[in-house]
């Protein structure tokens, strides 16, 4: 096991399945010779060469256009959207052309493509630079969504996202791309779709994604040490493919659920879970299913104030305690 | 409206067998064409459909040039571009018509029409979004060294899209082997171009914003249209980076199965009448000494297939509804959660 | 009281809002000349002139940037985007602009922006020229979302969204322009906000929206006459504000809820309103809350196809005579 | 990389006044750049931030060219444009550290500095999206009847997304008073702009594409800029249209804070730094006989305002977290739902 961090994960994650297949191209903005503005590529320019590692202009379109047709035709393209929040500029060839091209044609292609995209708050970037967009992926027919919380994912799911042969949004939450994580040594590989129990506690079953993640493990830390509630914690480490069996087997033992997104409030993806939960295993449930999320409100950019609007370990505890009295 | 500019004369000759499948092909996308208005009016097309009839000779010269491995991206308005790389027509009726014998089984219906095998790499209905994915199957191409030429076809009013003008730069900067026709039928819809378009030619006045020759040809001479294809295709497939053409055309029906075309000023669909590809080059074989039984037979044979291709189509079941829960995923699946 | 189709309110309604403010002004593609691709502003270029209605190029960000500037600066745009699908070319200037400047300069600008789209299925169109949309727009903070049922409610939330002085996004269900109905003489406005109990029944609430109200409304009858069931239909008009109180009250009174929406399962506006419920009146209810959805996939072209995805008026019965069994 | 072409004589004599308001126009935006970058070395800044060292000709002469109720849009390297229309600098740098004194009180952070009552309508961090914007703003005032201009910066790496595109065709085919000006600065973030466009001159070969003459001029010097922008406004308040210019020029500092800027080959920099245009424009003014104490004058004036300003930005409070809750919407508030 080499300690790792969640950025060089990325370009590790990236190596192992370029060395392993030589369909596999990387292109996106400053991601060459730069090796990224987050310098989570660096050094794959080097290792793979011009030809499978490419700059572009700026054209959003034109570079997921570009990697759907190479998709299409042949290749297994990983594109680099620098924020997420410029999925906005070329949603019209994630959603509408990838997502759909397979259905659409009876099975005719295939569409091996990877969008990586740094996502979520936390560097005081302000509304435009900050923002947690998983849910848009969610809403769209045909798209996976993975979203890695530590370092070991992050090169095992991209591998199973590369593999997956089907468009992936594949969110890194840009807040940890310097967290430390251990990462198993020589090829790893983690299947999309199966959460990851981090925590098992027999009083209520916390749900997160990404960055959220780690408050929730802080959050289960401090509900147990301060106020004796022993809480579940799940990681979904993918929202489509979607592991309901987790969700629903942890609902069933604990008979609570509190969800815990950075996005805004209006159909994010624990609306989507607390539907599934309330339809599906609605006599186990011992009380409401909790929502904590980001206010429905653009993220403010200084940092006492952003501070204040995503979702804190301190929230999390009061949240579940008041919850659960 | 701009003026069709005269017809260069072709750079080399252009073979009797060659003039012969341009004649033929431009026909059976014509008569394809004209029996999907039929079934219009049966109301045996439902939802909407977007008619080529008179843009024949820019499809036509195309197929005939590409190789059998090279792509094809259309719009909506795409059952010539498709059929023109060999596609079949029941394939293309019957998924005009819904039926399980279409390309897509009726899963995409008129505006998707796709068939991988014979080259047709799909049809798109968002205004745009086939330019740069057309410029990547040709990366595709070029990283896998296979030589083969992407050839994407759009109309006028694509240039005002920014996915144009992001492709364009894209396909120059990387030296991709694609040809983009723009298809100037003078039209966006309803709207004439001229009125929503800062220069004249969408197309040919852009070419140079990309370091491009601009290249502007009658698009109703599928001589004309064919050396111009063989010259972009030429150039592309030699490494030499991609083409921006504008043919221009014009449209005889309206925009869409709806559209009575009323916006159109007296006079001008008569004046492209007299201009219609496929009569004009028949009386051009004509005089190069093609003999008028066998042009006769090449029509009587093509109407003959049309035919053949809708009885096929119309006998063709509706679509099992199986296929509902089918393809969203690579494995097959449409199944988002365990 | 005159009746007038869907599409003609669509016409009234603008025309109202024109003819009471001259900053109203009106853009699209094919809106002015031609009176749209569904003929749903025919006249308007007659009435108020080529300098109010004007027609543009195929250039959505342009469009919608325009409107913005000019909403920034003292105009009134309503925007069409011809199909609700080609949201997604122009995302970043509604989502990430329009949705995000007034919060971002502390107040300093107002965005009286409507933009009006055709959304939906039934017309056998194909997977990119009908999907259901208004869960994209109501994941963004800093848009409204309304999405009327009856010819009525087209021309009064119309008339209100213009007013508002905020960016929102009008869902016309394209399926319903030919419909026809009454419509208040003289001027009409309805606040935006506002859910329509629509029938009263002590059974169960079904909650719908757009072309699915009316499939809701026709359920109702059959549960009725067919089973003796006795259900309340919620129109719910517009998500975003969303009238929870309605929802709230009448899932309190009837302890069942049925969700219907023609959007694609994952995160659409059933999923949020299944969350607020069971978060905010879980103790009410008596059972499951069931989401009737199209299945999550690309919508199918053929006829067939089409009709057996979108959920039908035989689904909704069945679905809520099972439920309540 | 293209040589800066050289600087054409002005059409008009520029006055003395307007001469020495360049200068200090020029000076302040310096000052306070400088004053920021200090800011970040002292941890002050959270949070990224875009410097324009070195590009600060371009954003003066356009400053003392408008007139009070024109409308400038930026983009997130803004704060020289926001300052050249007068707005405060130490709501400029409030905002920067995240202050309640903040043009935005904190809400927007470095990337969207805008003040209304300045007519700053705003900088925009997605690439492009201010183009049509501006349009909008533009098309606004012609529809009031107000004669007012929108000038909209931008960048070289900006001239390769859609919206430019979209924007430029939008705005020559409605004739809207919009000057559209790209700071060619030769890089996007980290990246030669010549390695990803095709041509030459990124907005100056674009131009014809929307039938406009071709602009390119020398960005660093205050006075080529000032005629320049008097030229485009002037042209834009008769009704005669928009412009697109090409101002050539080099940022002194890297892309955002984070940047080293280790990218540009070696000597580069210091090429352009003999280029600077404040050192060059002082010059320029003793050759034009302004006395060396006159300009000293203004130079320790515009520090001592900037070094206020600090003062009172780092004075200023966090803001209350009370406006967290509040201007989602017009009418204050924040609520979704009753
Ligand atoms: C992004 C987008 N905007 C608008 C439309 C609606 N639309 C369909 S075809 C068309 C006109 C296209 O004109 P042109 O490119 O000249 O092609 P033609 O139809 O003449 O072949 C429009 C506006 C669309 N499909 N996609
Ligand atoms: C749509 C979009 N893509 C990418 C980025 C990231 N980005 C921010 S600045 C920048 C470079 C812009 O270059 P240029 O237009 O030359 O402006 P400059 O920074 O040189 O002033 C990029 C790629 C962005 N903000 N928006
Ligand atoms: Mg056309
Ligand atoms: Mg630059």
């Amino acid at each position: 096991m080499a300690e790792l961090t969640y950025r060089d994960a990325v370009a590790a994650g990236i190596a192992q399945e370029m060395r392993r297949d030589p369909n596999v191209v990387f292109l996106g903005e400053d991601v060459a010779h730069a090796g990224g503005v987050f310098k989570a590529t660096v050094g794959l320019l080097e290792e793979f060469g011009p030809l499978r590692v490419r700059d572009c202009p700026i054209s959003e379109q034109a570079i997921l256009g570009a990697a759907m047709g190479a998709a299409m035709t042949g290749l297994k393209p990983i594109a680099e959207i620098m924020f997420s929040d410029f999925l906005a500029v070329c949603w019209d060839i994630i959603a509408n052309e990838m997502a759909k091209m397979r259905y659409m044609t009876n099975g005719q292609v295939t569409m091996p493509v990877v969008i990586r995209t740094a996502n979520g708050a936390g560097s005081r970037f302000g509304a435009q630079h900050s923002q947690s967009l998983e849910n848009w992926a969610m809403t769209v027919p045909g798209l996976k969504v993975v979203a890695p919380a530590y370092p070991a994912d992050v090169k095992g799911l991209l591998a199973a996202s590369v593999r997956d042969g089907n468009p992936v949004v594949f969110f890194e939450q840009k807040s940890l791309y310097s967290m430390k994580g251990e990462v198993p040594d020589g090829e790893h590989y983690e299947p999309l779709g199966k959460a990851k129990v981090l925590r098992s506690g027999g009083d209520c079953t916390i749900v997160a994604l990404a960055a959220m993640v780690h408050k929730a493990m802080d959050a289960a830390e401090v509900l147990k040490r301060e106020h004796g509630i022993d809480a579940t914690v799940i990681d979904l480490r993918s929202l489509v493919p979607l592991d309901t069996q987790t969700i629903l087997t942890e609902v069933a033992r604990t008979g609570h659920l509190i969800t815990v997104e950075e996005n805004p409030r209006l159909c994010g993806w624990g609306a989507e879970i607390s539907s599934i939960v309330t339809e599906e295993c609605f006599w186990d449930l011992d009380g409401p299913i909790i929502r904590i999320t980001t206010p429905h409100i653009p993220l403010p950019a200084a940092d006492a104030l952003e501070d204040a609007t995503i979702p804190s370990v301190a929230r999390i505890v009061e949240t579940v305690r008041t919850r659960l009295d | 409206m701009s003026a069709i500019p005269k017809a260069k004369k072709p750079a080399f000759e252009i073979g009797r067998e060659t003039r012969l499948e341009l004649f033929r092909l431009q026909l059976e996308l014509r008569l394809c064409e004209k029996r999907a208005f039929d079934l219009f009016l049966q109301n045996l097309i439902k939802g909407t459909s977007h008619l080529s009839l008179g843009q024949e000779a820019i499809a036509a010269a195309f197929g005939v040039a590409m190789k059998a491995d090279d792509y094809t991206f259309c719009t909506y308005r795409g059952h010539a571009h498709t059929l023109a790389r060999g596609a079949s027509m029941s394939g293309v009726l019957g998924e005009l018509m819904g039926r399980e014998c279409g390309l897509l089984a009726g899963k995409g219906g008129s505006m998707h029409l796709t068939d991988v095998e014979k080259g047709v790499m799909g049809s798109y209905a968002i205004i745009g979004a086939h330019l740069p994915i057309a410029a990547g199957a040709a990366w595709s191409a070029q990283y896998r060294g296979t030589k083969q030429v992407s050839v994407c076809f759009f109309g006028d009013g694509t240039t005002n899209i920014g996915a144009f003008h992001e492709a364009l730069n894209f396909a120059v900067i990387w030296k991709l082997p694609v040809v983009f026709v723009c298809e100037n039928n003078f039209y966006m819809e309803y709207t004439p171009i001229r009125s929503v378009t800062a220069v004249d030619a969408p197309a040919g006045d852009r070419a140079g914003a990309y370091g491009l020759p601009s290249i502007i040809v009658d698009g109703n001479d599928a001589d004309i249209m064919y050396e111009t294809a063989m010259a972009a295709i030429d150039k592309a497939r030699a490494g030499d980076g991609p083409s921006l053409i504008e043919a221009r055309t014009y449209r005889h029906s309206g925009h869409s199965r709806a559209d009575p075309a009323k916006y159109r000023p007296a006079g001008e669909l008569e004046e492209w009448l007299k201009k219609d590809p496929i009569p004009t080059y028949r009386e051009r074989l004509l005089r190069l000494g093609f003999s008028e039984g066998t042009l006769k037979g090449i029509e009587d044979d093509t109407q003959r297939k049309v035919d053949e291709a809708t009885a096929i189509a119309k006998a063709s079941p509706t679509p099992s509804l199986d296929l509902i829960d089918k393809d969203v995923w690579a494995d097959g699946s449409t199944a988002w959660r365990n």
